[in-house]
């Protein structure tokens, strides 16, 4: 058995390596590549046209049921975890309780269906 | 050895507290947004040190990888808007403000309290079945009842955000 | 072994509770106040989870609470930004202020 | 290699302390030397193979065979101009690359290769790799926002509206696995798979959900919409160039499709088993690698084969067959599994699995043509209708 705090300083070293490698690659770039800023250079890039105004403006607010649905699928799906894993031992008692659940979640799903939520133009 | 896990509490405390001062102190909203997921990624290294694993990939998941997008999201869809004058209630700031020195009170109150004897007793991982039992069997009412919480958010949300789309 | 105090959780979790609450005040960015809230839902998480590690019960009550904690603030956060986006419609504003007229 | 403990002594009578240190960092080196070994190795493979697939010959001008093309490339795009346009928003624009490359690199951690040569073996493995994949997708909104360009925003939005549908049905098809495991540690899965009783074979549905959720996750073929070439310039990408550039495209995009093979490989090939794996176990390595190479090459076969998906229709794909496939598939599996006695729940699983598979397989094409006789007879009558003289 691997001990646990071991564990979890090897995953903490990871992620500090990964950010190390990118400033690094970054660094070494940096130094090497040449720097030769134009105006032409320096405009954001939409096709040779001239920009008009930022990009930062409103966009369709449907885009957001998706983010939504994942949300409320994600959390189901931390409950997934823990249920897989030991629903052996709850026979049918553990299917039941699942079944409902998800039953009570596809009923939202087909809602968002019904009203057509889940197509994006 | 024993200096080690001190260590990375401190690390990672700061990046919890840091990170949270930003998102309040931060002008742009997108610096707050992305301050949060860093405050929420150290919440996680708090909950793996106290040997939560499953608590702290759990918060990785639902706070950094879906709630900060959702916020992301709602950044993106709103812009950035102008800022209006300053009309808010009088004694807002004032009040938010005054909580400060309080808030500081309120820490050294409870360091001196209570940090002295008690070490946290931790067994080392392995929460995930103890978890799972206790969801499944002891709390298996409320598990149902936030399948309906989650339908009532959800079918909620949608109305709200199709409404007048038509 | 470990060896942080469990009050040092719970100071980490006070400064971030205070953190939020003061955000929630002070911010006037409906966003940034949904942010703030959720702040202090974390650090409640915190609390709960260093409590429910130190006491070592047989069930993890303070673990399970937080699982419980999460479907809140998703479902928190989701109807949350649905109302700011679907006021931002109407008025293109997310200033909580000037936010005055909530009919359609 | 033995597993990491506190006081497990190292091979030749290494102190145990100071094995503990030297064991990470031949960890750390071996896993930045394959992401960047397999990053070349990688694009070399799929510009070779395209070109085979094309009656080409495909890059043959640098070194023998051009094998070292990539090479060439790599050290061009270190040496080139950073442009970055005024109107970015520095700080998030330089971050978002680091966002989707450091959780890429903490998923190497878990990855078993062989019976010992693993960096850790936590035991909630499964649920370490499906939160780093989430991570990912902060990176791709925040490169989307930060570039300040049209395109890139509305790329932006589209990525991560399909990175998250996607990893839903990810997840559920790991979850099915997990049923039949009973572990979230990825040892305890790989080792549950003895001689041919490979979860692909009972569980294929799953695989296929994933298989297609995996394609979708990292923007391959025919779901790269994110850098769709022809109608938003490069996406999210548009703005990025040089290193940038290739830290976000090159390193992380090849390095989570072997991750995703590599997670494929454990969970549905077996992981490393494999003939004379018993006497010899580090030939398990050898094992490992060729089937996670096998999957990267259907990979590039895919890319070579199909045409783009349209967002709408990939998002409809996501919502509307693959999560309740993948919702009913689960569902099904637990049922099954604790109806029947111990080997009959594996062969009712299975047969149960093929079936659906068949059904996807005959069902998509009979749906599809049914809605396109549904649209092609609603504009025959549109026409019609304004054809025909007015009264």
């Amino acid at each position: 058995m691997p001990d646990y705090n071991l564990s979890y300083f090897y995953v903490f070293v990871f992620f500090a390596v990964g950010a190390f490698v990118v400033g690094a690659l970054m660094t070494v770039s940096r130094i090497i590549a040449p720097r030769r800023p134009t105006p032409e250079k320096l405009r954001p890039y939409e096709s040779g046209e001239e920009p008009i105004g930022q990009a930062w403006g409103r966009y369709p607010i449907h885009f957001y049921v998706f983010a939504l649905l994942f949300v409320v699928f994600d959390v189901e799906v931390i409950f997934l975890f823990p249920w897989a894993v030991i629903f052996a031992s709850l026979g049918w008692y553990g299917i039941v309780e699942m079944g409902v659940f998800i039953a009570i979640l596809v009923v939202g799903l087909v809602y968002a269906w019904k009203k057509d939520a889940l197509s994006w133009y | 050895m024993d200096f080690i896990a001190p260590l990375i509490f401190v690390i990672l405390a700061a990046i919890v507290v840091a990170g949270g001062l930003a998102v309040v102190l931060l002008p742009r909203i997108t610096g707050s947004a992305l301050s949060m997921g860093l405050s929420f990624l150290g919440m996680a290294g708090l909950f793996a040190l106290l040997g939560a694993e499953t608590i702290a990939f759990f918060q990785v998941l639902i706070y950094v990888g879906a709630i900060t997008v959702l916020i992301l999201y709602g950044v993106m869809l709103t812009g950035v808007a102008p800022a209006g004058a300053d009309r808010r209630l009088f004694f807002q700031k004032q009040a938010g403000w005054a909580l400060v020195p309080l808030k500081f009170v309120g820490v050294v109150a409870t360091v001196f309290a209570l940090s002295f004897q008690s070490n946290v007793v931790q067994q080392p991982g392995g929460d995930l079945e103890p978890l799972a039992n206790a969801v499944f069997r002891d709390y298996a009412f409320p598990f149902e009842v936030a399948s309906v919480l989650l339908l009532a958010a959800m079918i909620g949300a949608i109305a709200l955000v199709k409404r007048g789309d038509d | 072994m470990l060896s942080v105090p469990l009050g040092w959780f719970i100071a980490v979790s006070s400064a971030l509770f205070f953190i939020g609450a003061a955000g929630v005040l002070v911010r006037r960015n409906a966003v940034v106040i949904l942010m703030c809230v959720e702040l202090m839902l974390n650090a409640a998480n915190l609390a709960l989870v260093a409590f429910s590690r130190r006491l070592s019960d047989a069930t993890p009550r303070g673990s399970v609470f937080v699982i419980f904690t999460f479907v809140i603030a998703a479902a928190e956060v989701a109807v949350g930004l649905a109302i700011v986006l679907a006021a931002y419609r109407n008025q293109p504003t997310v200033e909580v202020d000037e936010i005055h007229e909530l009919k359609g | 290699m033995s597993p990491p403990g506190v006081l497990v002594p190292g091979p030749f009578g290494i102190d145990p302390l100071v094995w503990v240190v030297l064991r990470l960092l031949i960890a750390v080196l071996l896993v930045v030397g394959l992401i960047f070994n397999g990053a070349l190795l990688q694009i070399l493979m799929e510009r070779k193979l395209q070109a085979w697939a094309q009656d080409r010959v495909g890059p043959y001008h640098v070194g023998p065979w051009g094998l070292l093309q990539t090479f060439a490339d790599a050290l061009k795009l270190i040496g080139k101009e950073d442009v970055r346009s005024r109107f970015t928003d520095a700080a998030f624009f330089l971050t978002a690359p680091a966002i989707t490359f450091t959780p890429m690199v903490a998923a190497w951690v878990v990855i078993p290769f062989a019976p010992g040569v693993q960096g850790i073996d936590i035991n909630i493995g499964l649920l370490y790799l499906s939160s780093l994949g989430a991570m990912g997708v902060l990176g791709i909104v925040i490169a989307g926002w930060a570039s300040n360009n049209k395109y890139s925003l509305i790329g932006g939005l589209r990525s991560a509206g399909q990175l998250i549908s996607y990893e839903v049905p990810q997840i559920l098809s790991l979850v099915t696995v997990v049923l039949l495991a009973g572990s979230l540690q990825l040892t305890k899965i790989a080792t549950a798979q003895p001689g041919l009783q490979l979860n692909l074979f009972i569980l294929p549905a799953a695989f296929l959900t994933y298989f297609i959720a995996a394609l979708a996750e990292t923007n391959r073929t025919p779901f790269d919409l994110p850098e769709a070439e022809s109608e938003l310039v490069a996406g999210y990408l548009t703005e990025y160039s040089g290193m940038r550039w290739g830290t976000f495209l090159a390193l992380t995009e090849y390095g989570n499709v072997t991750i995703v093979s590599s997670i494929m490989t454990t969970l549905w090939l077996g992981g490393w088993n494999g003939p004379l794996v018993d006497q010899a176990p580090i030939l398990g390595v050898l094992w490992f690698t060729l089937k996670v190479y096998v999957i990267i090459v259907a990979f590039m076969w895919i890319r070579l084969t199909l045409p783009r998906f349209r967002i709408d229709q990939l998002m409809n794909f996501c919502w509307k067959v693959l999560i309740p496939l993948t919702l009913t598939n689960l569902f099904v599996t637990a049922t099954l599994k604790v109806a029947l006695p111990a080997p009959w729940d594996l062969i009712a699983i299975g047969i149960l699995n093929w079936g659906l598979v068949a059904a996807f397989i005959v069902l998509i094409p009979r749906l599809q043509r049914r809605r396109l006789e549904r649209l092609r007879e609603r504009l025959r009558t549109e026409r019609e209708r304004t054809l025909a003289p007015t009264a």
